[in-house]
């Protein structure tokens, strides 16, 4: 096979966050038809959650909008959301994949994305997308300015599911005709001649990290929720402010939540952790932060750069161990310092920078794919290079295969793609 | 002047994040005042300094131009230039006393909607305050003396 | 040819009808100048509607036409395709936000009509100035010169060339290989450093459509994606001159020797650096000068950090890696890690540092090191990071030296008229969205050319430049160039080369013949700034003309 | 402290100085020199070739016919070409150095021989009477001559600046100093056998002496200029005079362009749009491309503004142009400390940006 034959290859890229995308456009450019499956309603993945991304501060948005309006202008990507492998068959070159895809009930084609519908909708819940600080309906969009700009009925939630009730509310409301309560869940056969995985990474649940105080409430937050809070099209606007509404006047952030568990370094915390202290003092400039860490992990050359502007805003703290009581109002935090000494602090807020893990549902997907999984439960063979899978055709890229930042996941989107396109002008020869 | 002041505002808004943050405001249904009214530039380096005195001198009571935040530009570095002509601008405005007011330049990003909106309203009070531009108004030869 | 405009406001369902008075402002461009037809329409977005502006460019003949709906970021591209349907020039459309950026933040029904009558207005003055545009398409050699020889060259020449693409690996020194040649061991996997080299090498030589050229240097290389051309030069002065539609930059890295002297290096026996270990071990030499077997050994951290400001990600690891050598092969010897901060990131590199501490390799959190010959022996005295000193005595220092881009990454630079980063690295096109791209269309980055980065990291960068290459260079197919770019008239451009200093991507030339820039529309990203940029309206951003731009604000303040 | 040749000139410093660019030509070591050369009330610039010419020729002139950054370009525009001595005021020379940034001129061939400027009296005083404004004593001089704080070289930082430089201030009259500026001056000297063995302090205390003063006058008649000019209405009266003849921007040494942007930019309206506009000003009016013009040049040239004064000097209908553009030179100037002209190794401001700068200016 030569190179131009791969036009006629079909790819399926699974997981539409940054990786995911990077992976599609590339395989678009070179002539590929490309499914792009992601099982959320909404695409950019954690990329879009965040307002600004280390070490430029640079707008996430900004960044990751142009990339996701050309995946839904390109005629070559086939984007499906709320959509879920479920059957892998075949070979390099010769793949079948069985694909779920949920009905949306809303009909991308007829919706015009004013949002009427989200008003009369009877069901009020905490939005997930927001990290529970801000609430949604049943019939919803993650947030403003989310891609694909087409809300979807949560049918977990909606009382027509959950309760069989006629409910038509939403229907009502849209001038539009586009809600369609007939639609049905589908599966959709595809072949394909390679998979790539970009199915990202979670961060660990908080709540289990019985020491570090995280419940859900309370005056402790995980990374992500600080992200919510500082977003400008997030639940606050931007204002960082606590679940009773009061403004922290001291706050604390505390690296290498879950490390002991994991048993690694989720490579980009540290970098993260000092961006909220660029996020705190410029909302806050009155707030005193704290950073506990154990190791600076800033690799890289233009990392320490931001590191030496942050240190001078922050009480950095090295710690050996670490715990945390609710104390009142404020947060207690009790830890053995780095020098060996046990000391205590009080603040109003505190802020978890949790373990990066496996996504969910990995190690099924891994099964289902036959490809390897490390130690750690990431994708991702130890032999080859960083974006082979262990299995000819697919190749992994992102945070599927470990802890990264933005950079080396799209550079390794990059390599599966390279790794791809090379092995399909070869007909998988050698795969 | 019997008639109430309607300001009329100019404003280059770059394509990738003023005008994306502009349409994030009108997504979140942001109230503005109806003042303003935008013309999309590329990037905001393509806002050429003739352009905007024009603006001024065709009677628009306020010029804005809107750029991706330093650091964000959507073509590496366009809106340092950007602001470099800006400033030789504003200046020349300043040094012959043309109310450098009228001109503003914002980083607004593509999620900023919030912040879209205030520099709308922000701007617009500050031209309702100033008044209409003096091109607007009686010409210099028979003013009342 | 007569200009026949038609306008027409989309309803948007209740979005804009309620918002606003659309017959008014149907009835506002209706008396324009060009505007044959103007209407309102229920939703122009969905197939229907669409149908409808098909059939009324068709009925009324139209040349131009304006849309006013919601923003150009949702329907600008369906309204363009309705255009190409229909038989007009994709660009002679122009759409008027009235949904964002009227209807939905002006609750005044008077005051939200007014201002869609002055965005439809000013769309209309602004399309009867626009122009047919098209891009072009233009011919590319889809050949790769790769530079550097090392691993990632070899992995990214491995998987371009074939038998449409051929690929020319040059390579300074006489041998292939690289710095991971020389290493016995990778971490964390500790699998062969030289194994991996070797198998890439061999692909390398095995593929006929592979041109290897060692002892070789680039001497220039001019031109474009697509159409480079390249001149190199062997060791006794041999040229070669060869077309390429891309270039991998996969210069490697050396140790920073600038602050090896603060520790006693090159006065101290027995004080080596990192790589000087690699190639004792890889000698099977892992001994003291005297030849004696050491018997305890400090591996210093961090070594030139404050002079290179940045963490050099790879050391910490190397460190160990060399413990375990000294470990594995010697076993009784005590070796002490002196670190400052331990950069172990990934899902294995803690893995692997709890295996070397198992070994025997311990790890001493320490503020400054000074290394002293004691005449009887090396004396490292380190400050704690809680400021006490220390004194431990030791037979053999490891220094673990700061990463720098190879030598030559400059003189490449300089080649291709890239700008060199802070610390004499080459610089990404974006760090995150395009981490293997320069600014220049078809120059790639892997390796050390970037910045420090483990062997991981590095083939992760030479296989998506690769990548890159294969989805944007396919043989026998053409570049296509962007629409709206920039243009220079040559009868206005007096050649002060103002445009080519502010362009971000090397897109203008100066063609000193004729005394004037010209606009390279492969590499040419259509931003503008040349434009804003030319005092004398030579330059000129199509689709953004000042014209166009003119007339769109002349109406704004009618 | 520098030292300088004392050039004797008992006939007067035209003399002398025609005299040493004699000498220059005939120990080779120019090709040919630029004057200024006067005959009758014609005055232009020269390219000599013939040492003889220069006997005849009274090179130094109280008057600008033509900028000499301008007569420089026009034969250094496709290249370095021969070896020549060009003998120009400070301003002419700073505006060839900013021509050479702007890639109109490749002066590498050129050594520039600067002297004491005592101003040059308005082009209409010479034109109506060339034999009375005679005098190069300072008297009559233009108004933006009597505020020039740049009409000499004596700071210690002559990189770009001219590489001779001719000392006539705080010297005794019957002899001018030669004084090196540059490594190229330097070798002239040592061509010509000339060792530059004179004090120059009287000279430097007489330039600081009057400069103080100068930068005095400068403020306070840009304090008058703004009351004048000023504000929207004072402008428009003051460039409502204008004929839109644009001769300031052909006489102006920078406004390099073919085709100048309010020539080239096909902004005409219909009448309709006048009159509409019209009724919405309030019937004023009808052209604003005169301030247009002025404004958008100033955004175009300011930064590179070397306050010449040709722009005025060519004026017909008197408006203090050069005065405002200089006025308004200073301060976009200011704005990143650049001083065109000073130095050929410093970018033009418009070319190049600093990361972290201007912050002011954004809202």
């Amino acid at each position: 096979m030569t190179a131009a034959s791969s036009a006629e290859d079909n790819v399926l890229v699974i997981g539409a966050g940054m990786a995911g995308i990077e992976a599609s456009l590339t395989l678009a450019e070179a002539g590929a038809k490309v499914y792009l499956v992601e099982r959320e309603p909404l695409f950019g993945g954690k990329t879009i959650k965040y307002e600004e991304v280390f070490a430029n501060m640079e707008c996430s948005t900004c960044m990751a909008a142009p990339k996701q309006q050309e995946v839904l202008q390109n005629d070559r990507i086939e984007l499906m959301t709320l959509s879920e492998v479920r059957e892998v068959k075949g070979e390099a070159g010769d793949f079948t994949v069985g694909v779920h895809r949920k009905a949306r009930y809303v009909d991308a084609e007829a919706c015009i994305g004013c949002n009427a519908c989200f008003d009369p909708c009877p069901v009020s819940l905490p939005n997930e997308f927001e990290e529970n600080l801000g609430e949604r309906k049943a019939i919803y969009l993650p947030c403003p300015g989310a891609l694909p700009n087409v809300p979807s009925i949560d049918t977990e939630r909606c009382v027509r599911f959950t309760e069989n009730k006629e409910c038509t509310l939403c229907q009502e409301a849209c001038m539009f005709e586009a809600i369609d309560f007939n639609q049905k869940d589908e599966d959709v056969e595809l072949k394909v001649s390679g998979i790539i995985v970009a199915t990202g990474s979670d961060l660990i649940d908080s709540s289990q990290l019985k020491e570090l105080g995280y419940s859900g409430e309370g005056n402790v937050y995980t990374a992500l929720e600080l992200e919510r809070l500082y977003a400008s099209n997030g639940p606050t606007e931007g204002t960082i402010q606590l679940r009773d509404g009061r403004t922290p006047s001291s706050a604390a952030i505390v690296h290498c939540a879950g490390r002991k568990d994991t048993g690694y370094c989720s490579a980009v915390c540290c970098m993260y952790s000092l961006k909220f202290v660029h996020y705190l003092k410029d909302k806050l400039p009155d707030t005193t932060v704290h950073e506990f860490y154990t190791d600076m992990c800033i690799p890289g050359k233009k990392y320490q750069e931001f590191h030496d502007r942050m240190k001078d805003k922050v009480n950095l703290v090295r710690y050996d161990e670490l715990s945390v009581s609710p104390n009142g109002g404020s947060v207690g935090i009790s830890y053995k310092s780095g020098a060996g000494t046990n000391e205590k602090l009080d603040v109003d807020m505190l802020i978890l920078a949790p373990a990066m893990v496996p996504s969910r549902g990995a190690e099924e997907l891994a099964g289902m794919l036959g490809i390897e999984q490390g130690g750690r439960g990431f994708f991702g063979s130890s032999t080859g290079s960083p974006a082979e899978s262990g299995k000819g055709g697919i190749y992994v890229a992102g945070c599927a295969q470990g802890p990264k930042d933005i950079g080396q996941s799209v550079a390794q989107a990059g390599a599966a793609v390279g790794r791809f396109l090379s092995a399909a002008s070869r007909g998988f020869s050698g795969e | 002047m019997g008639e109430e002041f309607k300001p009329r505002i100019v404003a280059f808004l770059c394509n990738w994040c003023s005008y994306a943050g502009a349409d994030v405001a009108g997504g979140s249904k942001l109230e503005m005042p109806p003042t303003l009214t935008p013309i999309k530039v590329m990037c905001s380096s393509r806002v050429d300094p003739v352009m905007v005195t024009l603006a001024f001198l065709r009677g628009a009571d306020g010029v804005l131009i809107a750029g991706c935040h330093p650091g964000d530009c959507h073509y590496d570095k366009g809106n340092y230039y950007a602001r470099r002509r800006f400033a030789v601008l504003k200046t020349i405005f300043e040094t012959l006393d043309l109310e450098p007011e009228r001109l503003r330049l914002s980083w607004v990003s593509a999620s900023e909607g919030q912040r879209y909106a205030e520099v709308v309203r922000e701007f617009s009070a500050k031209i309702a305050e100033l008044g209409p531009n003096p091109r607007r108004r009686q010409p210099a030869g028979i003013k009342e003396s | 040819m007569e200009k026949r405009i038609g306008v027409y406001v989309c309803e948007c369902g209740p979005n804009i009808s309620e918002a606003l008075d659309i017959d008014r402002v149907v009835e506002a461009v209706s008396g324009m100048d060009g505007v044959v037809v103007a209407d309102r329409y229920k939703l122009l977005c969905a197939g229907a509607g669409q149908q409808h502006l098909v059939d009324q460019i068709k009925e009324h003949d139209l040349t131009h036409l304006v849309v006013a709906a919601c923003s150009p970021k949702e329907h600008e591209s369906t309204f363009m395709s309705v255009c190409e349907k229909a038989g007009i020039n994709p660009y002679m459309f122009q759409m008027a936000n009235i949904r964002e950026q009227v209807a939905w933040v002006t609750p005044d029904k008077e005051q939200a009509t007014e201002r869609a009558i002055r965005h439809v207005r000013a769309a209309v003055g602004r399309v009867i100035r626009h122009t047919p545009l098209a891009t072009r398409e233009i011919e590319c050699n889809p050949d790769v010169l790769v530079i550097g020889g090392g691993i990632a060259g070899l992995s990214s020449a491995a998987l371009l060339a074939g038998p449409e693409r051929k690929v020319y690996l040059v390579e300074k020194e006489p041998a292939l290989g690289g710095a991971v040649k020389g290493y016995e061991k990778l971490f964390p996997g500790m699998r062969s450093g030289s194994e991996l080299v070797q198998r890439y090498q061999a692909q390398v030589e095995a593929n006929d459509n592979i041109t290897v050229l060692t002892g070789t240097t680039v001497k220039s290389i001019l031109g474009f994606l697509g159409n480079f051309e390249i001149a190199v030069e062997n060791g006794q002065g041999e040229g070669q001159e060869f077309m390429v539609g891309a270039v991998v930059a996969a210069l490697g890295m050396k140790e920073d020797t600038e602050s090896l002297g603060e520790y006693g290096y090159g006065e101290i026996d027995d004080v080596y650096t990192a790589l000087e270990v690699e190639a004792m071990n890889l000698e099977g030499r892992l001994a003291l000068k005297n030849g004696d077997a050491p018997k305890s050994v400090g591996i210093i951290h961090c070594v030139g950090r404050e002079h290179s400001e940045y963490c050099s990600s790879v050391c910490c690891m190397a460190g160990m890696k060399i413990g375990r050598y000294l470990k594995d092969k010697l076993g009784d010897v005590k070796v002490t890690g002196f670190y400052r901060d331990l950069c172990v990131p990934g899902c294995d590199a803690e893995q692997f540092y709890r295996e070397t501490r198992d070994a025997g390799m311990e790890f001493v959190r320490v503020g400054r090191v000074e290394v002293h010959d004691s005449g009887n022996g090396i004396v490292l005295k380190c400050g704690t990071a809680e400021g006490a000193v220390k004194e431990e005595k030791v037979d053999m220092v490891v220094l673990l030296p700061s990463v720098q881009a190879a030598e030559d990454v400059g003189a490449l630079a300089e080649m291709l008229s890239l700008p060199l980063g802070p610390h004499g690295f080459m610089i990404e096109e974006h760090e995150k969205l395009a981490p293997v791209n320069t600014s220049m269309e078809g120059v790639y980055l892997a390796g050390g050319v970037t910045g420090p980065g483990t062997a991981e990291q590095t083939l992760s960068q030479s296989e998506a430049a690769a990548g890159r290459i294969l989805a944007g260079l396919v043989p026998g197919r053409k570049l296509e160039t962007e629409a709206r770019v920039s243009e220079i008239r040559a009868d206005l451009c007096a050649g002060c080369r103002t445009c080519l200093t502010v362009c971000c991507y090397g897109a203008i030339d100066y063609d000193p013949m004729k005394g004037i820039c010209v606009v390279n529309e492969v590499l040419c990203r259509g931003c503008g700034n040349c434009a804003s940029a030319c005092p004398s309206g030579a330059a000129s951003h199509r689709h953004f003309t000042s014209n166009q731009i003119y007339r769109e604000m002349a109406e704004i303040l009618k | 402290m520098k030292k300088g040749y004392a050039l004797q000139a008992p006939d007067g410093v035209r003399k002398a100085v025609a005299g040493f660019l004699k000498t220059c030509l005939d120990k080779d070591v120019f090709d040919a020199v630029l004057v200024c050369v006067r005959s009758g009330s014609a005055c232009s610039y020269v390219l000599v070739q013939e040492p003889s010419f220069l006997d005849t020729a009274d090179c130094l002139p109280p008057v600008m016919p033509v900028q000499g950054g301008k007569a420089v370009m026009s034969f250094t525009r496709h290249g370095k070409g021969m070896r020549i001595g060009a003998l120009l005021r400070p301003c002419e020379i700073r505006a060839a150095v900013e021509l050479s940034k702007l890639q109109q001129t490749v002066p590498e061939n050129i050594s520039f021989i600067s002297m004491d400027c005592e101003g040059v009296i308005p082009l209409s005083d010479w034109l109506s009477d060339p034999e009375a404004a005679g005098a190069a004593d300072g008297s009559g001089v233009r108004e933006l001559c009597s505020i020039c704080e740049q009409f000499s070289f004596c700071e210690d930082d002559p990189v770009g600046k001219a590489d001779l430089h001719i000392a006539t201030m705080g010297v005794a009259k019957d002899r001018a100093l030669l004084v090196p500026v540059s490594a190229r001056g330097d070798e002239i000297l040592q061509k010509l056998d000339l060792t530059p063995g004179e004090e120059t302090t009287g000279w430097v205390e007489e330039v600081e002496k009057l400069r103080k003063k100068r930068r005095e006058a400068r403020e306070e008649s840009f304090a008058e200029l703004r009351k004048r000019v000023c504000g929207l209405d004072a402008l428009s009266e003051v460039f409502g005079r204008c004929l839109e003849c644009h001769a300031c921007r052909t006489a102006c040494p920078i406004c390099y362009c073919r085709v100048c942007f309010a020539g080239s930019e096909p902004a005409g309206d219909a009448a309709v749009d006048y009159v509409r506009r019209a009724e919405r000003l309030g019937g004023s009016c009808c052209l604003p491309e005169q301030l247009l013009f002025h404004l958008g040049r100033m955004s175009h040239m300011s930064l590179s503004c070397v306050s010449c004064g040709m722009c005025e000097d060519v004026c017909p209908v008197d408006i203090p142009v050069g005065s405002i553009f200089s006025m308004v030179g200073q301060a976009t100037q200011g704005l990143f400390d650049y001083v065109p002209g000073r130095s050929a190794e410093a970018d033009l401001p418009l070319k190049k940006f600093v990361l972290d700068e201007l912050e002011d200016v954004e809202d």
